[in-house]
């Protein structure tokens, strides 16, 4: 089973990556841009056919290695 | 011999490869990169640091900066080009090099002195060096994990390409003495033309014995030639 | 709003500091009013429970330009030139998000640095984790490392120096003190405090975010179940915009634009324009509305607590506004007029031309509260060893243990994650006593240290404290630089126990002690109390930065023999302490019993002696005897070199252990060729200096006569295994 | 107008990051883990009514900076 986690930075919390880009791309002329903040992204397959399993095992990996829960919030779906 | 050393926000081995510059008697001049023209050089340096932080991607937004075009345009006159670190990361990103620069192998920032071996002694970059010499230079980064795909890999080869491997002192080439996980251990690289030279270690730490070693110093008098 | 008792508490006063804070103002505070009060009243704004104490150090000297009092010390060296450093403490932060806390801590050091005209040259830190197999130390380690190296590497200052340690004592409550060391030129220095009536206050740097609300009053707290509350209060580090305001900084510090400036640290806005205005007398009016704010609706009252990074407050001169935010507008950053200097001597904060709040500055200041805590002292540890169980362990045994132990295995896989080299005047690199970083385009150089001993201060606060600046002191002198003034950074636990205090007393009149007499005064620091959790109090760690001058630099001798059959000389007299040793702890696990005696007396003149053989060229390799005693001393210079050694049987102890492993003070291992050994040995007779005689250099093996003899390769590999293994294991 | 966007390494180039990820989890008891690679994700809000336009506006942001087309692929998303 195929699995996509988006991480992305808690409100409220300082994004520096996706300040210098933003401004960065309003230079280049995109002025349109209201607001850009960066994340990560993970697409992780399982042996697992249950998908709760599954979902469970994700969740697990999330919480011990992927996310830094203090600053970020993570969601997971289901790919395909 | 003239040199332009172009700053980007976040640059910061921009005064230490203008001291080296001096040094071995260039006539530097620094380049904010705001600016829109180049006076006329013989060497343009793009030196190590963090330019923008690093952020997106190291060397992507220094990359699309508006002094960069003006890099490209003498690049193709046939200008000398001398990317060190970030600046390779930056050569990278605007295409004047291929390949890129991925994490390092144990996504940690690295710097200590690593071994290299001198894989092309032809060109004006690297002439007062023997074919083959190991130097003692100084690494210093977080992506210096050199890629690149499997057709380029091969031109890289044929066209001797490759300018410095990483290797142990005693000048063996394998995977114990690759800091990063370079592919095929490589260090910097030149275009075909090889008047552009991208390199991950910083030559203008080694040219003060005081400081470390002069390894570094026939990079720079080979240009003087 | 009504101020309750528990809005009160959750701001961390007590109802005695509430019914001061009525008394002062003449009537209730409003929200922003209470808040502010808590930020600037708290332990580590106000310094409330140490100012007593502190006041006592020795902070002058013929070298010291400023003592205490301005955000970092500035201290003479020759010429024009000036040195400014300070060390700050950012533990809490960095036990919640390593990563960030870290980064963050080094970032607002540098910045203390930079705000009084420096140019930053090297970082330091000292950090301290708990037991190794504790759950939690490996993922700190690992984050405070990359937070560190992080920061620094992106800034392009190098860390050369640096102290790690593992005990359980900070299980729960980490460590993390940064120092930064800058330089300046003498004639260039700028100072905090305002000056003139209605002069422009202005903004520079990031933009204001909801981060770090009420960090000030966290970091003066101890931590309990509820801490998971206060995880909002995490800083993210942006060391490209502080390197984009370094650069603007010392841009506009070219002319004289600028009248004070501050850095916006800890209670941020709150604490900069406070500390101008009661340095100046003065009164400051700010309109909130200007403050460049990084998220929409934000409130007076988060305005004034955040501690959002990388922003500083200057007043500028009359008529500099234009030249100034052009150079702001050339780095990119922020250049807000935010508000003026006043004649009232109030704080008064506007928000679209309401006045939304009014505080006396005085009030918030020099009418801090000040406790002078009860304290209590240490009773003496008393050590019961059994001199005959020591016996029964070999000597190479006892020294495996120690070599291989967390606290001294080699720390390179640390150090190779900083850039030690970026600016091309890195000397000598960490590895050695002290790190060497030239002061660019001239022949000197400082040389510059970081130091702690918590189990010595635990056990007896008064010789610890003085232990631990002698140590500082005596690493200065082994790379051959004049030791001139420190900096420290005190880490205690819950200052209302009065055990603890206790122990910061007694430390701080050891260090006071120590710095009179070796003429080493304190020009900055920083107290961190409440390191502790539920009760439990991590043990007292003083931690001394120390600066020392070489004045005509050299190719620095470093601590790695050079040589095969050189002398090895011991200067200062060897009496074996064996208690609150390395070797005990490490061997038996026994912590208890009374630390070595410093005699100063013999501390200086071992001292004075080493640094004027040193420069007169007459010794090969010098380093000093800490942790571990001799033989760790010698292991180290050893198998780091290629060299190997061979030692004579002791003359003067019978013991071998505690010969080799005793921690005694004030020694030195030197390295001497044949050709000086006459003229070295007699110029310590000469001055009275006890030194020894014990043995030479030789090829790879590291030789005890008649007691052990080891590849010095292997001793090597045994020092260099450790965080491979802790790596390996706790991944599982 | 609110877009997604993540960017991912292309099949055949190194992945260092996935790689220790993915053997960290491993190491963490997470056996039936198969593959995971990391990328980058992005979400932009930008002041423009029209979806096709939007979209368009977004392309040429991967195009001329967030994306480096050489090693990467990219999604764009429209949200909510
Ligand atoms: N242990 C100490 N020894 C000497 N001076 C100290 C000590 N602790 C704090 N100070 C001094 O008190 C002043 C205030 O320090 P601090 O509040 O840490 O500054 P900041 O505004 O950077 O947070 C500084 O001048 C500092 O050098
Ligand atoms: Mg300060």
């Amino acid at each position: 089973m195929k699995f996509s986690v988006t991480v992305t930075l808690k409100k409220d919390v300082l994004d520096p990556q996706g300040k210098v880009v933003q401004n960065t791309l309003f230079n280049l002329g995109l002025k349109n841009l209201k607001n850009i903040r960066q994340g990560k992204y993970f697409e992780i397959e399982i042996n697992e056919q249950d998908e709760k399993k599954a979902e469970n095992m994700i969740n697990e990996m999330c919480q011990k290695l992927l996310v830094n829960l203090i600053i970020e919030d993570y969601q997971i779906n289901k790919l395909q | 011999m003239k040199s332009s050393v172009i700053v980007f926000p976040g640059s910061n081995c921009d005064r230490d490869i203008a001291v080296a510059l001096e040094k071995m008697q260039f006539k530097n001049q620094m380049i904010w990169h705001k600016e829109t023209t180049l006076p006329k050089s013989d060497l343009i340096v793009i030196p190590g640091g963090f330019s923008y932080g690093d952020y997106l991607r190291s060397g992507a937004i220094a990359g699309k900066s508006l002094i960069i075009d003006e890099v490209i345009k003498a690049a193709n006159d046939g200008c000398l080009i001398l990317g060190i670190c970030n600046g390779f990361q930056i050569l990278t990103e605007t295409g004047l090099l291929k390949g890129t620069l991925l994490r390092n192998k144990n996504l940690k920032f690295i710097n200590k002195d690593v071994h290299v071996k001198v894989t092309n002694n032809k060109t004006k970059f690297s002439s007062k060096y023997k074919i083959n010499q190991i130097l003692k230079l100084n690494v210093a980064h977080n992506e210096g994990n050199y890629f690149t795909d499997s057709f380029h890999l091969e031109t890289l080869k044929k066209e001797n390409l490759i300018a410095f491997q990483y290797c142990d002192k005693f000048g063996n080439i394998n995977n114990q003495a690759n800091p990063n996980g370079a592919i095929q251990n490589i260090a910097g690289i030149y275009n075909s033309k090889k008047n552009i030279l991208g390199m991950m270690p910083h030559p203008e730490r080694m040219v003060d014995k005081l400081i470390s070693n002069t390894d570094g110093i026939n990079l720079f008098s080979s240009l003087i030639n | 709003m009504q101020i309750t008792n528990k809005i009160i508490e959750k701001h961390g006063l007590k109802i005695d500091e509430y019914k001061k804070i009525q008394k002062l103002l003449k009537r209730d505070p409003n929200l922003l009013e209470l808040g502010i009060f808590s930020a600037m009243w708290n332990e580590h704004c106000s310094y409330k429970s140490s100012r007593i104490h502190l006041k006592k150090l020795p902070t002058k000297g013929k070298q010291v330009i400023q003592g205490p009092g301005e955000n970092a010390g500035v201290i003479d060296i020759g010429d024009d030139d000036a040195i400014i450093f300070k060390i700050e403490s950012h533990n809490h932060p960095s036990y919640i998000e390593p990563y960030q806390g870290a980064a963050t801590g080094v970032g607002g050091i540098l910045r203390d640095v930079f705000t009084m005209g420096a140019r930053p040259i090297a970082l330091l830190n000292s950090i301290h984790f708990g037991a190794p197999d504790h759950p939690k130390t490996k993922n700190l380690l690992n984050g405070v490392v990359s937070g560190i190296g992080g920061y620094g590497n992106c800034i392009g200052v190098p860390t050369v120096a640096g102290e790690t340690k593992f005990n359980e004592t900070y299980n729960e409550n980490i460590l993390v003190n940064a120092m930064a060391v800058g330089h300046a030129k003498k004639s260039k220095i700028f100072y905090s405090k305002a000056k003139g009536i209605n002069k422009a206050v202005v903004y520079v740097g990031s933009k204001t975010g909801r981060d770090g609300i009420h960090g000030a009053s966290m970091a003066s707290a101890e931590f309990d179940e509820n801490s998971d509350e206060k995880k909002p209060t995490v800083q993210v580090g942006d060391p490209f915009t502080e390197k984009l305001l370094l650069e603007a900084c010392l841009e506009l510090m070219k002319d004289d634009s600028i009248i004070a400036i501050q850095d916006m640290g800890a209670a941020g806005l709150t604490s900069s324009s406070v500390e101008m205005a009661s340095k100046g007398s003065l009164g400051i009016e700010l309109e909130l509305d200007k403050v460049p704010c990084r998220e929409e609706n934000m409130t007076p009252y988060e305005m004034m607590l955040s501690e959002s990074q990388e922003r500083m407050l200057i007043i500028l001169e009359d008529g500099k506004e234009e030249r100034a935010k052009k150079i702001f507008d050339k780095w990119d950053l922020d250049f807000v007029i935010i508000g003026k200097t006043t004649n009232t001597k109030n704080l008064t904060m506007k928000y679209k031309n309401i006045i939304h709040g009014e505080i006396p500055i005085d009030a918030l200041a020099t009418k801090a509260p000040i406790y002078d805590r009860k304290w209590i002292r240490k009773k003496p540890s008393k050590c019961e060893v059994n001199l005959k169980n020591l016996k029964k362990i070999k000597l190479e045994e006892g020294l495996i243990k120690v070599l291989s132990s967390p606290n001294h295995s080699n720390k390179s896989w640390i150090t190779n994650q900083y850039d030690q080299m970026v600016m091309c005047d890195t000397v000598q690199r960490s590895g050695s006593d002290a790190a060497i970083i030239r002061i660019h385009n001239t022949e000197k150089a400082i040389a510059v240290t970081v130091d702690s001993s918590a189990n010595y201060c635990k056990s007896h606060p008064i010789s610890g404290g003085k232990q631990i600046v002698c140590e500082n002191w005596r690493n200065l002198i082994s790379v051959g630089a004049k030791p001139l003034a420190i900096t420290n950074c005190l880490n205690f636990g819950n200052p209302e126990n009065s055990e603890i205090m206790g122990e910061f007393a007694e430390c701080l009149s050891g260090i006071k002690e120590a710095c009179e007499f070796l003429n080493y005064p304190i020009v900055s620091g920083n107290v961190s109390f409440y390191n502790g959790t539920n009760k439990k109090n991590i043990f007292p760690t003083p931690v001394i930065g120390g600066v020392g001058l070489i004045s005509k630099l050299k190719k620095p001798i470093g601590q790695y023999f050079k040589a095969e059959n050189s002398f090895i000389i011991v200067v200062g007299k060897t009496f074996g302490h064996i208690e609150q040793s390395c070797f005990l702890k490490e061997n038996f696990s026994i912590t208890d019993g009374s630390p070595p005696e410093t005699n100063l007396t013999n501390e200086k003149n071992n001292g004075e002696a080493v640094l004027n053989l040193i420069n007169k060229d007459l010794v090969l390799t010098a380093h000093d005897v800490s942790s571990g005693g001799l033989i760790i001393g010698l292991c180290e210079m050893s198998i780091y070199s290629g060299v190997g050694i061979k030692i004579n049987k002791p003359k003067i102890l019978s013991n071998l252990i505690e010969y080799f492993f005793g921690e005694d003070q004030g020694r030195y291992i030197l390295e001497v060729n044949t050709e000086n050994i006459n003229k070295v040995e007699k110029i310590l007779k000469s001055n009275n200096i006890y030194y020894e005689n014990i043995g030479k250099t030789q090829s790879k093996y590291f030789e005890i006569e008649g007691e052990m003899k080891s590849d010095i390769n292997e001793l090597y590999k045994i020092n260099n295994q450790w965080y491979n293994d802790f790596n390996a294991v706790t991944n599982k």
